[in-house]
């Protein structure tokens, strides 16, 4: 009993990040599968990516480090966070940038078309056409 | 830089009646002001990716928001007349076709792709410039090309969906 | 000066992307041509890489590390690549090909029933250029871009013609698929916090425990399972495996014929070929060896099994053709995956392994084949006699000989008719499950046969030997249903699509069948290509190759 | 005597002949005369390349063709069996008749389809000569993988034969017969042959044996299951045969060839090669698995026999009467099992099984091409409506009556022959019971067959006597008052068929007159005595009102075209019983069973 109470407390201090990201991540699953607004599933997709670009973004965190970007004289030295991490994030939030942009521009062709943005009322006009 | 009036009065060459879009005078004039600041500001970020906090997708982002913020203050047509069509796909397409040029340029001399201590050796030139090439003329054109390329798409999507541009990512 | 190939590969096509848009300011509809050049060039490149890899005698790993030495192996680092490397081995090597090939025939089927316009052709090169990358990439990362590079391409695609009904699908595409790749992506960040590598190479050495910092293996490690659970779930989505395969029907169906065609042969494709690449490259059978581990590849197998058997079962109650062969795909990708977990099934020996990684290689270089020949042929009979529903194909083979014959050989190759690639696949997949023993999984593979037949003979019933007397005429009037219907994709099509059938079309589908059963009698090729990758598995030694 | 493999390219270009007409038959669909021709030369061309490797089969030397012989390919089909046909013994036995009766198919079934003037005839002269390419493929397989290859390819082929006429009756036959050839073909054939092939790593006939005594007796009593279940669909053992009854919607000359000569044999062909090379009779002996087989042979006899004497439909009961002789053979070939045991009778018994392959071919094409010919001159297709036929064509019903005496098991005709190494083989192994079985069989054939050559002969339409076990249902109830002896032919307008009792099939109800209408099909729950469909098609069978008119001994009664091929055949069955031995195949069969029991 006494090392999940560790395990707890230890979770909450120090990788509470980790904690955010679990909850980010179902949160944004649960607004992509319940809202039946298609731009909320699109947010919803949007709040499940950040979740885990914070997953890798605590995940490149070390303590008392600076930003790791070689000053332009002399070579860097003392702790830097790990570059890596930081640098797939700013790949997956382009790619996120560029998922959100091509369903906007399809949820803007629905709407035009069947003029809702409600996928049941969205299910119904399809279905009796 | 535009010579238009600036409520966005469009002269007549537009073919569809134009929507008199008169935007508040606060924001017009705000964004009268910002707009140039803002647009340095994402030059300066461009520019000094290499040694500080920043870098080509920032600062193309924030050219590309500027774009945005005078479309929404001069209405989207206005801004849409003045930035050409071609410009935009001009912009993205040339950003591809030099990120891809800087890279190949290497391999045609054996090395590999996107080996910028090549160009230390062949010609001299500090590998700084290789990477700085690929920020300035590459990365950031067709991010600030493909934001506002795509707004502008959006914006006409609501009208019969036109030629739509599927960004180079 | 071959291993600048991979790189090329991908980036020609990400370059003649932009060449239709540039262009495209001055002249209209030009991308076709320039679509037909770069393809063009792209395949050669690809016979120069195919020739380089499987020139010498077994095949030699071509590696090009993206921005060169710097980033590449050195004794410093463990022998670690810090930069991402392409790799063209055994295995992407047979891949590129066909996409290569598929790209070219896809061209020919588009020349009149595709879509126009330059940003079409800008779109289908940049898929071409990212499953290129997909396929040739041997970092964790750089998978997953290239995944959504895929995916991003193929909604543009999915969506490229002008009507609501594939805006719709293709926004379910992409909220599914965005998920799915999400989800790999987590797996990929365990992975890389456990391991602190990203090439495929260096993970599973690391996850062997090779590096001294790392005490022992990893296989038990909860991080480990974790990224497995979420790699499997993020690629079978992709992949269209059962429970998460609802985008498939409804995106295959939606897009316009040429596309359906090409995204049918490579798209899911991409998706099965990664999950085997990180099952068999990064997971090893040493992983599935390990404690209880075997059970998750289990939970995997049934959910393919269960793939198998309602993907046939529901293709059999279609009404339209193109739903029918995309459920057809979710049973046959269940197949593909089942040998891939066959392979590393530790109840299985050396033998099981050699068999189903032959298996899973035939299998997916020739569902690929025949499914793009099938859509192809469903696709040029709506252009030819504008049939899109099962009940309209009555009697169509006395007026389409040529392409109800190619449905007919391409319908019984997907069944596993002996003389066809179809049957190879099956074969090495069926005795490779029977090694392990493993009496279910064998069943559903045997009865896999039987499950395909139910739709295939229907088609085949329909096409000859139904009388045109009772099927209502579907070629001149469009569907009764008025042009407004449901099948909005094809009113648009109906148009001009009766009477628009070009030799092309017919070309595609005829060669498509031709080439499948001239590929069953190329057994031992396959095999001797595929014999490396059976190899590499069965050591669960990666190829490394000592060098830089 | 010395066997010694010679590498040719004759098997293949056995295989291939017929491959090659199809095009030419497709090429020249415009001139039926010329179709017609590339079928007959295809044929003759078949047959003259299989018996040139005769006499080499018959002192030991095989011929043998492989993918590897192809320049550029090295053969291997699929790992760890090479794509290979080889003329050895047995094949030689089933490609010799096959090819031989298709001389006389090919003309037979010219003269059925102008008989009729059937519609699609190109598809299905180019059909026939495919599965025809597909059955001496499977004759000259090397190994399990190469025989189901062709096993498959004739499913594919033979199934536009089997929905020829597009009706609803005919697309229902094909649909069963698609389900249940791939059932046994892709199912467990496949599955047998993958799990030989997981045993013993090769699936080269003769040479599994070994390797499958050492592997566990589970899993090799496993294969045998599956692979003689899988061969055993197309054999007809019982519970997978009732597709072939269904099958005869088809042409007669498909029925004739395919569905009593090259489909069928290809079945109990297979049966031959699982039990004689894959497993050897010693391994069969040894697993008990043969006694299995027998038994279910012995099931499948006397049942089927039984079912034939309900058919009215007389192409029905050949299909009855077919499943049953055909149980014959594989009866033979599990005997081999518990003779191997017994340590004698396992040759005879083999020659019994191996023997009945071709006298059973002869009698029943015979039978068929009559039960053809009937139809095409006079549109009767009802036993109960052939009485006093024999007045109108008095060469085919003589032709009927010595095969079908054949078929009895009676002397001087081909089945005589095989019966009687069958009964003798059987005593030998000690297994006496199922002699009994085979003399029971042959009392029952006698009863379905001599009511036919009877009624024909020996009575004209309106006094012929009633047919009790055709006309009264089981259970003895007359049906309402239709009086014993008065069958309902009338000749005016059609009596409306009264309300089938779903209990009993009732008296058949022929529905005359012009009107078109296809009998609802009565879907009686016991399948075994499913009453006819009677198919009335848009012409009435049965005599014309004043009786059949005499047509003289001289052959007045039809056309040549398939009158010949009847007389030659059922000639060919007479020479079979007469003198076995100079007829060739039963010397052959010596050579096989000198290869196999040595």
């Amino acid at each position: 009993m006494t090392e999940t109470l560790l395990f707890v407390g230890d979770l909450l201090t120090s990788q509470y990040t980790y904690l955010l990201v679990a909850i980010l991540l179902v949160v944004g699953l649960y607004i992509v599968v319940a809202s039946s607004n298609l731009v909320k599933k699109v947010i919803g997709l949007n709040l499940f990516q950040t979740a885990i670009f914070l997953f890798f973004i605590s995940a490149a965190y070390v303590q008392g480090g600076q930003s790791p970007i070689l000053p332009s004289e002399g070579a860097g030295e003392g702790l830097y966070a790990s570059p890596l991490p930081q640098v797939l994030v700013l790949t997956a939030i382009v790619v996120g940038v560029a998922l959100t942009a091509v369903g906007l521009a399809l949820i803007v062709r629905i709407y035009s078309e069947y003029g809702t943005l409600d996928e049941e009322t969205l299910r119904e006009v399809r279905a009796d056409e | 830089m535009s010579d238009r009036q600036p409520n966005g009065e469009a002269p007549g060459e537009s073919d569809r009646p134009e929507s008199a879009y008169v935007e508040s005078q606060v924001i017009m004039s705000t964004v009268r002001v910002i707009a140039p600041f803002s647009l340095t500001y994402g030059f300066f970020l461009l520019f000094h990716g290499a040694d500080s906090p920043g870098g080509s997708f920032q600062g193309g982002a924030i050219i590309g928001a500027t774009v945005l913020m005078i479309a929404f203050a001069f209405g989207i047509e206005s801004t849409r007349n003045w930035l050409r069509n071609r410009t935009v796909v001009v912009l993205a397409a040339g950003g591809a076709a030099m990120f891809a040029l800087v890279g190949l340029i290497p391999m045609a001399y054996g090395a590999n792709f996107l080996e910028h201590p090549f160009y230390h050796e062949q010609f001299g030139i500090k590998t700084k410039w290789g990477l700085e090439a690929i920020e300035v003329l590459g990365v950031a054109p067709i991010v600030a090309g493909v934001v506002s390329g795509l707004f502008f798409v959006i914006a006409a999507g609501s009208l019969p969906a036109t030629e739509e541009v599927s960004e180079d990512d | 000066m071959s291993e600048l190939l991979p790189a090329l590969l991908i980036v020609l096509p990400i370059i003649g992307a932009t060449l239709p848009l540039g262009v495209g300011l001055l002249r209209e509809n030009v991308g076709w041509s320039i679509a037909a050049l770069v393809l063009s060039v792209e395949a050669g490149l690809t016979a120069w890489l195919a020739t380089a890899v499987y020139g010498g005698e077994g095949a030699t790993r071509i590696v090009h590390v993206l921005g060169g030495e710097t980033f590449g192996r050195r004794g410093a680092t463990e022998n670690f690549v810090v930069g991402i490397e392409l790799v063209a081995d055994a295995f992407s090597g047979l891949m590129v090909l066909l996409v290569a090939g598929v790209a070219l025939g896809v061209l020919a089927f588009a020349r009149r029933g595709g879509p126009r316009g330059n940003a079409f052709y800008s779109g289908y090169l940049l898929l071409t250029g990212g499953l290129m990358g997909l396929f040739l990439t041997g970092d964790l990362f750089n998978l997953f871009v290239f995944l959504e590079i895929v995916g991003l391409t193929t909604y543009g695609l999915v969506a490229s013609d002008r009507d609501a009904e594939s805006a719709v699908a293709a926004l379910k595409y992409l909220v599914i698929g965005t998920t799915g790749a999400s989800l790999y992506l987590l797996g990929v960040g365990y992975l890389f916090l456990r391991t602190g590598a990203l090439n495929m190479v260096d993970v599973s050495r690391s996850l062997a425990g090779e590096p001294e910092w790392i005490d022992g293996a990893l296989y038990g490690d909860s991080l480990v399972l974790a990224a497995f659970g979420f790699i499997a779930v993020g690629l079978m989505t992709k992949a269209a495996i059962y429970p998460l395969h609802t985008w498939q029907p409804d995106a295959y169906a939606a897009a316009p014929d040429a596309v359906t065609v090409y995204i049918s042969a490579l798209v899911s494709t991409g998706g099965a070929y990664a999950f085997a690449r990180v099952t068999w490259t990064v997971f090893t059978p040493e992983f599935f060896a390990v404690g209880q581990n075997a059970r998750i590849l289990e939970l995997v197998i049934v959910l393919a099994c269960l793939s198998v058997v309602l993907g046939s079962g529901l293709a059999a109650m279609q009404r339209r053709l193109k739903r029918l062969f995309a459920y057809s795909s979710v049973s046959q990708f269940g197949l593909i995956v089942i040998g891939v977990c066959v392979a590393v099934h530790p109840a299985g020996g050396t033998q099981a392994t050699r068999l189903a990684v032959y298996g899973v290689v035939i299998h997916l270089l020739g569902h690929g084949l025949i499914k793009g020949g099938l859509f192809a042929t469903v696709g040029a009979l709506a252009h030819g006699t504008g049939a899109r529903r099962v009940r309209e194909y009555a009697g169509l083979a006395k007026r389409r000989p040529f392409l109800s014959g190619s449905m007919a050989v391409l319908g019984l190759a997907i069944v596993g008719v002996p003389p066809t690639i179809g049957f190879l696949g099956k074969w090495y997949l069926a005795v490779g499950a029977l090694n392990t023993r493993l009496w279910p999984v064998i069943f559903v593979v045997f009865a896999s046969t039987l499950l395909t037949l139910l739709y295939v003979a229907r088609l085949l019933e329909k096409l000859y030997f139904d009388g045109p007397a009772e099927g209502a005429a579907p070629a001149a009037e469009p569907e009764p249903e008025g042009p407004g219907a449901p099948g909005g994709a094809d009113g648009a099509m109906m148009t001009d699509g009766a009477g628009s059938l070009s030799y092309g079309m017919i070309a595609l589908a005829v060669s498509a069948a031709v080439l499948t059963v001239l590929l069953g009698f190329a057994g031992s090729a396959l095999t001797a290509a595929a014999e490396p990758i059976a190899q590499a598995v069965i050591e669960a030694a990666p190829e490394v190759s000592a060098g830089g | 005597m010395v066997e010694h493999v010679v590498d040719s390219w004759r098997p293949l270009a056995a295989v291939l002949i017929s491959t090659v007409a199809i095009a030419l038959i497709v090429a020249s669909h415009r001139r039926p005369n010329v179709r017609e021709a590339w079928s007959v030369i295809a044929s003759v061309g078949k047959f003259a390349i299989v018996a040139s490797m005769l006499p080499g089969v018959l002192d030991g030397t095989e011929y043998r063709w492989s993918l590897g012989m192809v320049p550029g390919l090295d053969g291997e089909f699929v790992a760890g069996a090479e794509f290979a046909l080889r003329a050895d013994p047995l094949g030689m036995l089933f490609a010799l008749l096959a090819s031989f009766l298709w001389i006389f198919t090919a003309f037979y079934s010219a003269g059925y389809m102008r008989g009729l003037d059937e519609p699609n005839q190109t598809r299905f002269f180019a059909s026939f000569a495919a599965s025809l390419s597909a059955a001496i493929g499977i004759a000259f397989a090397e190994n399990l993988v190469t025989i189901f290859v062709f096993y498959e390819l004739l499913s594919v082929a033979t199934y536009p034969l089997v929905a020829h006429d597009e009706t609803d009756e005919a697309r229902a036959a094909g649909r069963k017969y698609l389900a249940y050839t791939f059932f046994g073909g892709g199912f467990l054939v496949l599955a047998g042959t993958a799990l030989v092939f997981v045993l013993t790593d090769t699936t080269t006939f003769g040479a599994t044996a070994a390797d499958l005594a050492e592997a566990d007796p589970a899993l090799a009593r496993a294969a045998f299951g599956l692979l003689a279940a899988g061969f055993g669909v197309k054999a007809g053992l019982m519970p997978l045969h009732s597709w072939l009854p269904d099958a005869m919607v088809a042409p007669t000359p498909v029925s004739g060839l395919l569905h009593a000569v090259a489909v069928v044999k290809s079945g109990a062909f297979g049966v031959a090669r699982v039990v004689l090379e894959v497993f050897e009779p010693d391994l069969v002996g040894e697993l008990g698995v043969g006694l299995a087989l027998a038994a279910v042979a012995a099931f499948t006899l006397t049942a089927a026999s039984i079912i034939a004497l309900r058919a009215d439909r007389l192409k029905r009961r050949l299909a009855f009467s077919t499943v049953s002789q055909l149980s014959y053979i594989v009866l033979g070939l599990g005997l081999a099992g518990p003779a191997a045991v017994a340590g004698s009778g396992t040759k005879t018994v083999i020659i019994g099984g191996l023997l009945h392959i071709p006298a059973h071919a002869f009698m029943k094409l015979t039978l068929f091409f009559c039960a053809g010919f009937i139809h095409v001159e006079t549109h009767t297709d009802y036993i109960s409506e052939m009485d006093g036929i024999g007045k109108r064509m008095p060469l085919t019903m003589a032709a009927f009556a010595v095969a079908a005496a054949g078929m009895a098991g009676i002397p001087l005709v081909a089945g005589f022959v095989s019966k009687w190494f069958l009964l003798i083989g059987a005593v030998e192994a000690n297994q006496a019971i199922f002699a009994v079985v085979l003399l029971i069989s042959g009392v029952l054939n006698i009863a379905y067959f001599w009511p036919i050559v009877y009624g024909a002969f020996f009575e004209s339409h309106d006094d012929a006597d009633g047919k009790p076990l055709v006309e009264f249902p089981l259970g003895g109830r007359a049906s309402g008052g239709a009086s014993a002896g008065e069958p309902k032919a009338v000749a005016d307008g059609g009596a409306a068929d009264d309300a089938h009792d779903d209990d009993a099939a009732a008296t058949d109800e022929h529905q005359e007159g012009g009107h078109h209408d296809t009998a609802d099909h009565e879907h009686a729950g016991h399948a075994v005595h499913s009453d006819d469909q009677h198919e009335d098609h848009d012409h009435h069978g049965g005599p014309p009102p004043g009786g059949w008119e005499r047509a003289g001994w001289t052959g007045a009664e039809g056309s040549w075209l398939m009158l010949g091929p009847i007389l030659a055949i059922v000639a060919g069955a007479v020479v079979l019983g007469v003198v076995p031995y100079q007829a060739m195949f039963l010397e052959l069969i010596e050579v096989i069973t000198e290869g196999v029991v040595g």
